[in-house]
């Protein structure tokens, strides 16, 4: 499933840069993260409990950098495996100015979630994908003016 | 507060005898009755509560014990379809589905027994549609279930 | 309730005397609705472990490691069997197919590579159901995803991803099959209707009892018992025995009650393997359950079929001439029966129709899919479908009546029996008057009349015709045109019957029923036979290999056991018969047997009834007071007879040759009235009329072609085992994969007409299969209703709402699937 | 089948059912059970306590005040709502459970357990929010009482929030409702689904195209006015294999013009 987006950040690129690669505050953005480790500056794991409402999905799940050109583009696939369901994640970041200030961010995330989960059908999955991810960018929108401020 | 339990001791009677078993709290009342209990007579027939096969009436109601925790049946008697006939008695729906042969593999039969038996306590001479509508949650693969309505229809007064 | 199921009385036939022919009450049905039947999961044993399959995840992934040291830790959990000690234990299962397909190593798990999500990888044993769940939860294993291939059409493209490296591409197996002369036939043709491609979809009859097996390990003796619901142990064992490097003696199947089957528990031989090879290593019974998700992810689905580049030569006036077609066939991850199917559709190559000339090239390709296994009407309901769907797209480009059509090249009554383009030898029938019945049922006079008061009310009403046949009773020489190195040819069924010391007369079968009612058939002709009641005689329910004799072709499957089975009884009873003229001449003292008779439970001299023998001294004479009998009596009163088809083996060069003994025929019409604001619709009449010969329990025919009527009208509408391009299946449960349940029934006649084989004894005709015309009644229904809103062509089997609401709102997609050209 | 190991206890108030929800992280309320036990099987979820609601009287029954308001218990069954005589002051609310999948599930669903659920093709969501109905909730904090189209959160998400219980349900006067649904053969599951209200405004709630309910207000009851205002919603609906993104839209558009004709014809 491909979920898409375009996003305007009231901060400069570099700051926008910092947050998408400081695994820190990344966590932060992610949904119901419990623990957080890093390996090195291209790979992390960490153990979350997606909410599904009707009782969390525990997953684990590892990053990994696979390509970035800085201030510009990074590619990171994202592995998640938890009982019941299987995640394979590739998303990509573009930043560019924005032309009335501030960055603008093109993303894009092509998701597979295989197993007993993925059989609940795409209808309650296509909304629970869509749903994350606003989250995600919402407090991602966060995480940047926190360091804007911290400057 | 309540206690909350990993597995509890409890008393449930079906048709008739009453069974006191210690089970886990997870465990679905379909597998108490045909695991723990070898009463093997109510089927399981899907895993997504779709297929009827295992229904049996829980105080009077008609429900799908795949859907029910055995706990939650502390307390309740329970009707299966070993329960229908006495002394090897058919009753008039277990006799009007032979007749009618309303079964082939016989696997949907206890559940669709159970069905239409609560259908005819509730309502003696149902029309139609309402013998649909009192089957749709029993899936039968073998007959179409045309016989099925012809069966329910004859044991109807 | 008239309304819901009507019969029109079969035509005239003479009216026997006697048991065979009535509607008797079955014998299954008293155990059957107090709950005391005995289905595979109600068997248990003392301390067994239940088996619970790690599934893959994954479409197509190399499995670069397994551990189950976790899983096997925890207390209660007995033990595990992965791939690998599959594969040191085991032979890959013996492969049907010539290269490539011959090269395939299909194991009972999954080895280093996992080929559709569902595949079973590891299997875990414990204590109880749910433990072995959750130690199945801490198998780790680690795959490296590979690409998957979803879509048979592309299977062969270059850069795809290869199924299996030992076969070296996804072609499994192809062959051509030409009859006639096509050039003859195109060049006398006044036009050439053209079908860029046709798409028969995959999905089964989703038996409510799934698969399951208890399995004992006899260790002194090396011997399995394998209780089980497996519907041909038959083929069970030659494909176990050679794998797991035992005799067939060794493997002992024993089923009482089977949950329905139509074919869909043919081939469950991996499992029960991996249930034996627990049963040895743990040294305890093992339990199997498959659940429903199981099922649908892993078990015989149907064989998923293409049809493109279809040209079909005919003349103006509707006479079909020829036709050339591919078909292309999706056979899923592994080849478990196929490639049988790509030559079981020759059995009914022309359809019911006239036409001489005939090309199909068939291919069979390996896709990221559960495995294709025989589903009732096994690859003939694939290619009737298609030869339907030929019918009446002709008919509507051409702007002629499809009844018309039909009846134009519907083969006559008077050319029975008819010998097809292939050698098929098409026993009797008469399909034009199977057709006015079934037209009668449903009022087609008053159709169009009908059509204005659905318009009236918004609706858009279609009819639709499908006929088709059941073609029953294989001659196993079929396969030598797919291999032609295989040893099978002709076919041959079983049956013992005896009479016990106190009189019993006792009847067991080689077959394994899943609710056709073999007890109370085979009863029936006993009873006939022995001029007794049917209560006197007992059929052993189910089947024990190890004491109901049985032949290599053993089983209830394709059609047969009115033919096969219910022959086999005839022919034991009526030895059984002999042997007791035989003896009662004895001991009235040398009576001729000719002046003997069987009457009311025993045997008498026709002149001095009061001669008479019951059958219960007979029994004892021979099994317990013997002393004195003439020594060359040979009379046992255990009488065991093979019933042989009369078969020659095919041949294999010209493809040539009769393929099944009978050939049942079905017509059905459906009136379906559609939505077009949603393309929701209804079917809100439909005829059903069968001829299957003579019955001999004409209830139970009918319960066959009622059954297998609403399995059609499901797949035709929603019943689909759909993949998305992940190779993840979208229905894997009742819940997406929607039967049809007791709302969706539509109103239903019956027809019937009995036109006696002449080559059976007992003039029957196997039957059950024929529900396929359901599917074809629907989707000419639906097209028929499009027609002047688009007219749109049906290009698929299954058509749900969306399918029907996109043909309406964008026809021009299927239009361009079809042309005409003047030849 | 085969449930992961789960606590379970079946409080008699909502008080102690409350109590042990705090105490219990990962604990969830078990209602009918027609959704959550079947989610349980497949292991998608897995609840480390069940809260079994079953037990508690004060979440039961149909009350009706003088002004019309209907008073429903979340444990109240689609059963006992058809057959309740209170109940049909709202006429809708009995016609639409007896379309919820079968006998046996609806005597043991509740119209709490439809909604807390809140799958994209249930029934009730979309029906509770064109009628206008209000949900009570109760906390550790207190109560606080919602309107539906703030219940509906995400899939299988609300209001309702951890440690808290939904614990009424009020549905206002009115007869001027309507719904129509394509379903997935007769009385299955919805492909799509909309409900209209009539009753002075005119609103209409569409299901099965989003994570909750998408809630439009048409400037009339006329079909154009309708038309015009599921199209307004700029509606983007999951594809799946019963139904095209762009079918669901179509269908959205048009079983919103049916529901409110129904509803039209009953104000």
């Amino acid at each position: 499933m491909n979920v898409s987006g375009e996003r305007t950040f009231a901060a400069p690129r570099a700051t926008v840069w910092k947050v998408l690669n400081d695994p820190a505050s990344m966590a932060k953005t992610m949904p119901g993260v419990e623990s957080f480790d890093v390996q090195d500056d291209k790979h992390w794991t960490a153990n979350v409990k997606i909410p599904l409402g009707l009782g969390g999905l525990k997953m684990k799940i590892a990053m990994e950098k696979t390509e970035e050109r800085e201030l510009e583009f990074a590619k990171m696939a994202i592995k998640g495996n938890g009982v019941g369901a299987m995640m394979n994640m590739t998303t990509t970041f573009e930043l560019a100015d924005a032309p009335d200030g501030g960055t603008a961010m093109k993303w894009a995330a092509d998701v597979k979630i295989a197993g007993p989960v993925g059989s609940m059908g795409q209808r309650v999955l296509q909304p629970i994908v869509n749903q994350q991810v606003d989250g995600v960018l919402a407090s991602l929108d966060a995480e940047v003016q926190e360091a804007l401020a911290a400057g | 507060m309540s206690a909350v339990e990993t597995s509890r001791t409890i008393v449930v009677t079906i048709n008739g005898t009453e069974y006191e078993r210690e089970v886990e709290a997870r465990k679905l009342l379909i597998h108490f009755i045909r695991d723990d209990l070898d009463l093997t007579g109510s089927h399981i027939g899907c895993d997504t509560g779709n297929c009827g096969a295992c229904s049996v009436i829980v105080d009077g109601t008609l429900v799908k014990s795949c859907m029910m925790l055995a706990v939650q049946a502390d307390g309740a008697s329970v009707e299966t379809v070993e329960g229908l006939s006495e002394g090897g008695e058919l009753t008039a729906l277990q006799q009007a589905f032979s007749d009618h042969h309303a079964l082939q593999c016989g696997y949907c039969t206890p559940g669709m027994l159970m069905s239409a038996t609560a259908l005819l306590r509730a309502n003696p001479s149902p029309g139609d549609d309402e013998i649909k509508k009192a089957l749709q949650g029993n899936i039968c693969r073998c007959t179409g279930y045309w016989n099925i309505f012809e069966a329910v229809k004859a044991a109807s007064r | 309730m008239s309304d819901m199921s009507t019969t029109v009385a079969p035509a005239p036939v003479e009216v026997k005397k006697g048991w065979a022919g009535q509607s008797v009450p079955r014998k299954e049905d008293k155990r059957l609705v107090q709950g005391e039947g005995v289905f595979v999961d109600d068997v248990k044993r003392h301390g067994m472990g239940y088996v619970f399959f790690v599934r893959s995840p994954y479409a197509h992934a190399h499995i670069t490691s397994i551990d189950v040291s976790q899983a096997e830790a925890i207390k209660g959990v007995y033990g595990t069997l992965t791939g690998e000690e599959v594969a040191s234990l085991t032979d890959p299962f013996f492969q049907l197919s010539t290269p490539p397909g011959a090269h395939l190593k299909d194991f009972a798990l999954a080895v280093g590579k996992v080929r559709y999500v569902g595949e079973a990888v590891v299997a875990v044993v414990a204590e109880t159901r749910e433990l072995a769940r959750d130690a199945s939860e801490l198998v780790e294993i680690e795959y490296e995803p590979l690409d998957p291939v979803t879509d048979a059409r592309r299977a062969q493209d270059d850069g795809v991803e290869i199924l299996h490296e030992d076969s070296g591409s996804n072609l499994m197996w192809e062959g051509v099959y030409e009859w006639g002369d096509l050039d003859a036939a195109f060049a006398e043709a006044d036009k050439i209707v053209k079908i860029d491609e046709l798409h028969f979809h995959r999905f089964n009859s989703t038996p409510l009892e799934t698969d399951g097996a208890l399995v004992e390990y006899n260790r002194g003796v090396g011997q399995w018992t394998l209780y089980t619901n497996n519907q041909f142990p038959g083929f069970a064992a030659i494909m176990m025995g050679p794998a797991m490097r035992c005799g067939l003696d060794k493997l002992r199947f024993v089923t009482q009650d089977i949950g329905g089957g139509f074919g869909n528990k043919i081939t469950s031989h991996p499992q029960l393997v991996v249930c034996c090879l627990l049963a040895r290593k743990l040294n305890r019974p093992i339990q199997w359950t498959e659940w429903r998700t199981d099922f649908h992810l892993s078990m015989s689905h149907g064989n998923e079929r293409w049809f493109h580049d279809t040209e079909v030569a005919v003349k103006s006036d509707g006479t079909l001439l020829g036709f050339r077609t591919k078909a292309l066939d999706d056979a899923g991850a592994w080849l478990r029966y196929e490639p049988l199917g790509g030559v079981i559709w020759a059995q009914v190559t022309p359809g019911m129709y006239r036409w001489r000339n005939i090309r199909l090239e068939f291919t069979q390709v390996a896709t990221n899919k559960a495995p294709v296994s025989p589903n009732r009407g096994y690859s003939r309901m694939q290619h009737l479908w298609f030869t339907e769907r030929v019918i009446d797209i002709v008919a509507h480009e051409l702007g002629l009546d499809p009844v018309e059509v039909r009846k134009r090249n519907y083969i006559r009554a008077e050319d029975m029996p008819y010998e097809t383009p292939n050698g098929c030898v098409y026993d009797s029938g008469d399909y034009a008057q199977m057709l006015d019945v079934a037209l009668g049922l449903i009022g087609h006079d008053g159709i169009e009349a009908r059509r204005a008061e659905a318009s009236a009310r918004g609706k858009l009403l279609g009819v639709g015709i499908g006929s088709t046949l059941d073609s029953g009773t294989n001659n196993f020489g079929q396969s030598r045109m797919i291999n032609p190195e295989l040893q099978f040819s002709g076919n041959n069924e079983v049956a013992t019957v005896k009479l016990d010391i106190f009189g019993e007369i006792v009847v067991t079968l080689g077959t394994t029923p899943q609710g056709q009612g073999h007890e109370t058939t085979a009863a029936q002709v006993v009873a006939d036979i022995l001029s007794c009641s049917i209560d006197d005689v007992q059929v052993r329910a189910g089947h024990d290999s190890y004491w109901n004799s049985h032949a290599g072709f053993s089983g209830t499957y394709a059609s047969q056991f009115a033919v096969t089975g219910l022959s086999a009884v005839k022919g034991a009873t009526e030895m059984l018969a002999a042997e007791i003229k035989k003896l009662a001449s004895a001991i009235f003292g040398g009576v001729p047997v000719e002046a003997l008779e069987l009457a009311d439970g025993g045997v008498r001299i026709a002149e001095n009834p009061d001669a008479f023998l019951p059958f219960m001294a007979c029994g004892a004479i021979i099994n317990a007071n013997n002393a004195g009998l003439p020594e060359d009596l040979g009379v046992t009163l255990n009488c065991r007879y093979v019933y042989r088809p009369p078969f020659q083996v095919p041949d294999v060069e010209k493809k040539f040759g009769n393929l099944t003994l009978t050939y049942a025929a079905q017509v059905h019409v459906a009136v379906v009235e559609i939505d077009p604001e949603t393309g929701a619709y209804e079917v809100v009449d439909y005829a059903a009329v069968d001829d299957c010969g003579k019955r001999i329990h004409p209830q139970i025919v009918e319960g066959q072609v009622m059954g297998a009527t609403a399995q059609a009208l499901g797949a035709a509408t929603h019943e689909q085992f759909e993949y998305d391009a992940e190779g993840n299946l979208l229905t894997p449960n009742f819940y997406d994969y929607h039967v049809p349940h007791a709302l969706d029934m539509p109103p239903l006649k019956t027809g019937s007409i009995e036109s006696p084989s002449p080559f059976t004894p007992l003039g029957t005709k196997g039957m059950g299969e024929g529900g396929g015309a359901g599917i074809h009644a629907v989707c000419a229904a639906v097209q028929d209703a499009l027609r002047g809103h688009g007219d749109a062509i049906v290009w698929d089997s299954c058509n749900p709402y969306h399918r029907v609401w996109e043909m309406l709102s964008n026809p021009g997609a299927s239009r361009s699937l079809v042309s005409v050209v003047d030849a | 089948m085969l449930l992961r190991e789960v606590g379970y206890a079946k409080p008699s108030s909502v008080a102690d059912a409350l109590a042990i929800l705090a105490e219990n992280d990962g604990a969830r309320a078990l209602a009918g059970g027609q959704t959550l036990v079947n989610v349980m099987k497949a292991r998608a979820a897995s609840p480390d306590v069940l809260v079994d609601l079953n037990g508690i009287e004060e979440l039961k029954g149909i009350d009706l005040a003088a002004d019309g308001t209907l008073s429903i218990g979340p444990m109240t069954t689609y059963s006992e709502i058809m057959a309740s005589a209170e109940a049909r002051a709202r006429p809708i609310l009995g016609e639409v459970c007896a379309q919820i999948a079968d006998v046996q599930v609806r005597n043991r669903g509740t119209i709490g357990g439809n909604i807390c659920a809140n799958d994209p093709t249930n029934h009730l969501p979309p029906l509770l929010a064109a009628i206008g109905a209000t949900m009570t909730i109760r906390g550790a904090g207190g109560e606080r009482t919602v309107p539906a189209h703030e219940f509906f959160v995400g899939v299988y998400l609300t209001a309702v929030g951890v440690g808290e219980l939904l614990t009424r349900i009020e549905i206002p006067a009115g007869k001027g409702d309507g719904f129509a649904a394509v379903t997935l053969g007769a009385d299955g599951t919805c492909i799509a689904n909309a409900a209209a209200s009539v009753n002075g405004s005119v609103r209409v709630a569409l299901g099965c195209v989003a994570a909750t309910p998408v809630v439009v207000e048409p400037a009339s009851a006329d079909d154009d006015a309708v038309r015009d205002a599921v199209r307004g919603a700029g509606i983007d609906p999951p594809g799946d294999v019963h139904a095209s993104a762009e079918y669901r839209t179509h269908l959205a558009e048009v079983l919103a013009v049916r529901a409110t004709r129904e509803a039209k014809g009953r104000a």
